[in-house]
């Protein structure tokens, strides 16, 4: 299993969510973050002038899945959060241990498994 | 008979000194707005507490200090001490048809904002403690004796013939100049002019504050009729005037700039009002909208000269209540009429340059005087209890390390 | 002499100048809380900017083309240029007993606060400097004729006896209607109606505004009595029951299809303050009570008529302003009595149903002409500079892409 | 004639009932920001819902209950349901130079305040509905009938001499004593006084609150004067200064334990204007500076006598309101003199000492009367429909579970 | 080492909280999340009507600590913040390189050690 | 590659993000958490007396960087973050599988760098 970190734009969030929903990915969450990279920061007005804010705001989206589900996800993300300027965000994955479902106590792959997910579905095929 | 009580008379004296009175907390939330999450507390409080302490002063001794029958046109004298013989007559000589503690519980909002306006100064660094002894003795020894001078039946530049019609003089100048004095006194911010970013953490609350700023002000000058006729009628009507135009100017100086600011926009307000605050009761809604309309850049390019400086005056009280309280009494000086108010005088612009000339030797008396006391003030504070806290206690915050609290859960 | 000022006349129609002042802030608080957190200041903004903007329109000649001497009950004349010849008299056609001025501050505030209203129908998209250009002409187009019609002498409204105390049609059917129109002219927001959440950012601030219009607008409607008098009681009662009822009532209605939503409480109270507006000064308390309790499930359905059409106009100003305010021209010509003023008329309910249709006239005429105007305003502008930002400003949010700032750090 | 309307009273009394008015949403604030996010809606709802809810109340009966023709002086008379009978001119009972609906108006602005005050007993955990219930029977049989004893003509309280110049005993005590006994009767928040934490997520929004409280005393404390005249003065003055010295001396036992605490200086500020409200028209400045200075101490250990014991009292309504108002009526008793206010009495320090026991046995009467009424109806209620949501709900926070809403996005 | 991410429900942190102090554990911290997963969001009430959100706001604690020790923790969250009802959340747990203790410098497993936790009162037993 | 999770006083994070920038540590993000460790939180002042707060706010900076650039990077913060008293924070660091840039769609080491840091610097020399 892996873990998915993406640190997208705010304003992509609403479409990289239904574009993750379309490919099957339902359990995700979301932080928000201040980030900085290549993004330089954005100048803001004040009284009179201007002044530099250099974290920016952005979304990190976690998601934990199974191995084979990562590239498509990845793919997926970069997609829908792409715009070609600078600020678009970057994604990090990290390997798994396990997982815990609380409500019901399942464990590892079964833990991540929603009725209409890509694994369920596979598994149906 | 003419000192009987005059009950419209008396209900706008009443109302007017509800809303100069809620001016400050309006202040408070005016300046919070532009501090960061972890001073809020602090800079609302710098506001509030004046409610409080300056309030007592006033009862006790303050008033008698300003208003008490003149000591050579310096002082007043001790008559008033405790509120003792302000009764529910009027005093015809400040106001004829209202009650004497009308005209004395109208003062003292003015007196209770007064120091309050300074804190802009000093924000997220002053120390509890001191700033409390300051305003105290500040009210008492610059606030108290310049409203006498102005105000004061007998008072030095009353006498001269300056007009300050609701506290240009009074208020602002003593404000501003006091506020550019103690910033020269204490230290700056941490990483001030030094790759610190000092965003304002809440700007809806500093809209907020200068929504209700702005419907204070109509008591604040148009209560200084001190009457319901005429006069506040056009007082009212030049400082909503004043406040519109110096708005708009404001948004297209920073417009061209950059982007129409809102922040700039609100204070550009603000400064109008500021501005017309001598003028409001001498001069006619066109001047009005000139003098907001000029007050504006005055303002604007006083910030930038500050900014360029270097000094952190934190929410530049200097520049929006000095320097616009001080364009505005000249101006009053400029286009004042006695078409408008047969008591005031005539300008510049009316055939009477002589006006001007008395407006700015008022404004240099008073900006001097402000500002070298409220320097020798602060130093000495410096010297023995400290007017900043520590700098370890500047980064946890104001509200935790003054206070104990925090803003928000 | 009947023409004297009476002070105590003055103090209430200064106050309530101060008053509907107030509402231009409250109402950014109001329409601020129910956008984005990314359009905060925006919103805020649009609302106060009226404040400098219309004001300073008002001076020049917005109120010399709404109450001038009347050209042939269309238009006011240019008598009253620049506040020229608005003293401090009074002005017997209008208010006997209080100086000109005040009449021309109070009425300032109403023309200050309708386009303000009108901005709730295109928030989060709007392009700045449109909607500057756009409300400019809007109020010189638009409200400064209508108020002509409805109150001026000589006025085409008036003559033909329709009724309204302080502005259901002159404030609310204009800026319901027009919103409507703009509405229509703009591009939808983003994602409406198409799985985007605009979930209100901060419903507090929306509480805050409601409880500060509620309070404002007793000054409005009490007001709108233009003197201290039994009317003014009057009016105030009635605005304050008729907002009470309309609160329970909607209340109810949210409770009955979910919860009592808080959100519902106040948007009720606020339904039942634009609809007792016209009726507020002719009408019985218990009628104020049925007006109001009435005007929640008109707005409510309304509102819901709105989304099923699928229409974005975001803060519903057509469903709480257009629909509220028609539904209380219309019970005001059936619940209007004489026994509560004589000036006034007597309604369908007292034996008069001409009323009833003179009200219906009066309500289409204004709504008809607000529509068409605002329409072909909104369709013009958006021609050449454009009244929406680009998608692409939108997702990034107001406050950044047209003020460059942002509300809270 | 004595009778006809002064207009200068009347516009007072105006803006006094729009400032006390403003009362309910600035408490709403004032207690809002010191609970948890998860219920704020549901906080501010609690007081705003009493402006719709018993406004409607008090023009139907309540009005009536509290100041019909006195029965037995016991209750008032059916004479004004609906209004009725209450119109514009003068009641001489009770004002006789203002339109009798105005007093009328005035009045229900305190009746819908109290309830509202209540609140704090409880929230973070009242069922809605329950609430709504008990706050129409409470200001049904608590508070009407006690305003009746107290204000009323006929009224058992006034006859027997006891003074209370504007709701010492009819707001405050009510409120104070039937909060403790509601809290008495309510279950405790989840893990309060067991390692439960409840932290105030948004101080900045009590202080707005206090702000807007204080000016809006103003219109309580003057209002009460019923007219523009030097009692109100004197009263506004005395609320003023009241005020004040509670802030201050607050400020100095909040750093006496610890640090100058910006919630204590607040909240000390307010209980000086709980304990100067049954006195303000009755005594000197200088006795309102001492009488809002012992106030704070007061209520300053009755919250932690109230902590010790463990009583979820949440936000200490009985030590603010009950204990203040009970300290300020007993005040009124010792410090009243016919000096100020010939329609008064004189007190203990003025060489009577029977109007202190009056005013002791007239708190009695109240406390005990308003406690066991209220807590007679919170256990019905609690038998019936429940006053207290499901723990579950309690931890989702009331504005999902009760108002289906969520206040901050 | 571990690291345990647990995903709960806004209301449960004190539950959570108090009975991981109650098995020693005491290093934590808690971020605000908004998550998506079987849970299908909430209706909340507008001016009328209603509208759903489907990233519903849930807490997230990060723990770091002994291999040995994840068991024991993975099941005090699991009993803590069960409720038995959609939305209880899930635990994820990922493998750690190293920890460096800021103040002292310390390093790796020593660097995790708090005296009341569990594995000093282990060293001590 | 690693990534590097330090949780720091508030106040430092200015201290800290120019020391890094400093050191050519440039791509990072930040979230606010709150956290308890050896620091047993503060006493807050009420109405009257106080109540006691056992999850402090702390700053949570996340760095994804190269294996080589790590112990100066952790040695960076723990300078910058350090005051000696407790409450002064912990890193953390992990192992991490892949990275990828959304913008240019760069993957692994490469999606790293910055005009500007370590490594271009290093590759330069
Ligand atoms: N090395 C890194 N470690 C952690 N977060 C990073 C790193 N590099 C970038 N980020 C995050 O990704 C966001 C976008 O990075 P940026 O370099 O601006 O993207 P782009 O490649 O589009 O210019 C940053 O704001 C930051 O939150
Ligand atoms: N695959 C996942 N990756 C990341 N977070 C997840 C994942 N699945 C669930 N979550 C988080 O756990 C929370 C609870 O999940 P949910 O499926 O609603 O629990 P339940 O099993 O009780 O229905 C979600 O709101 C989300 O924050
Ligand atoms: N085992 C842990 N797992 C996760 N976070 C931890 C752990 N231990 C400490 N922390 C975080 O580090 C912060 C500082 O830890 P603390 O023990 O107070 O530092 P110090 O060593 O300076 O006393 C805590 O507030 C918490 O956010």
């Amino acid at each position: 299993m892996k873990k998915i970190e993406a640190i997208i734009r705010e304003d992509k969030l609403n479409d990289v969510k239904d574009a993750l929903y379309k490919v099957g990915i339902i359990g995700m969450n979301v932080v928000e973050v201040r980030g900085h990279g290549r993004d330089g920061g954005i100048e803001l007005v004040g009284r009179t002038g201007t002044y530099r804010i250099d974290l920016l705001p952005k979304i990190q989206i976690n998601i934990v899945l199974s191995d084979h589900n990562v590239q498509r996800t990845v793919d997926t993300i970069c997609e829908a959060a792409h715009t070609g300027s600078t600020g678009d965000g970057i994604i990090f994955v990290y390997p798994v241990d396990d997982v815990v479902r609380i409500r019901t106590g399942e464990r590892g792959q079964s833990a991540l498994q929603y009725p209409n997910d890509i694994d369920v579905r596979k598994t149906k095929a | 008979m003419q000192n009987e009580i005059n009950t419209g008379d008396t209900a706008w004296i009443l109302v007017s000194t509800a809303l100069v009175l809620l001016m400050t907390p309006a202040l408070a939330f005016f300046y919070g707005g532009m501090v960061r999450k972890k001073n809020i507390l602090s800079t609302l409080n710098l506001s509030f507490v004046m409610m409080a302490l300056i309030s007592v002063q006033w009862v006790l001794f303050g008033y008698s200090i300003a208003f008490g029958p003149s000591i050579g046109g310096l002082l007043g004298g001790p008559s008033y001490l405790g509120f003792n013989g302000v009764g529910t007559a009027p005093n015809a000589d400040y106001a004829a048809t209202i009650p004497h503690m009308a005209f004395a519980a109208y003062q003292m909002m003015f007196a209770v904002i007064t120091p309050a306006l300074i804190s802009g100064a000093f924000v997220e660094r002053v120390r509890f403690k001191a700033y409390v002894i300051f305003s105290l003795l500040w009210a008492t020894l610059v606030y108290d004796p310049v409203a006498h001078w102005v105000w004061g039946v007998g008072g030095i530049l009353r006498n001269m013939g300056a007009l300050d019609f609701a506290g240009g003089a009074v208020v602002h100048i003593t404000a501003g100049f006091s506020a550019l004095a103690f910033a020269l006194a204490i230290r700056k911010r941490r990483g001030y002019g030094n790759g610190g970013v000092f965003e304002p953490h809440n700007i809806p609350f500093t809209v907020l504050g200068a929504g209700l700023l702005w419907a204070g002000w109509f008591g604040f000058n148009g209560g200084s009729a001190l009457g319901a006729n005429g006069l506040a009628v056009t007082a009212l009507v030049n400082t909503n005037s004043a406040a519109a135009a110096a708005g708009l100017v404001w948004m297209l100086l920073s417009w061209r700039d950059n982007k129409p600011s809102v922040l700039g926009i609100v204070t550009g307000a603000v400064v109008g009002l500021v501005a017309i605050t001598p003028a409001a009761g001498f001069v006619t809604p066109l001047s009005a909208l000139i003098i907001g309309a000029l007050a504006s850049p005055v303002s604007y390019y006083a910030i930038k000269l500050r900014q360029k400086v270097g000094l952190d005056e934190s929410l530049d009280v200097m520049a929006c209540h000095g320097t616009g309280g001080t364009f505005g009494a000249l101006a009053t000086g400029i286009f004042a009429t006695k078409m408008v108010n047969e008591a005031g005088a005539d300008g510049l612009l009316y055939g009477n340059p002589a006006q001007f000339v008395t407006q700015l030797l008022s404004v240099v008396i008073v900006a001097v005087f402000s500002f070298v006391v409220t320097f020798a003030l602060a130093k000495l504070l410096n010297r023995t209890i400290g007017i900043a806290v520590s700098e370890r206690e500047e980064e946890v915050g104001l509200d935790i390390s003054e206070h104990g609290e925090r803003a928000y859960a």
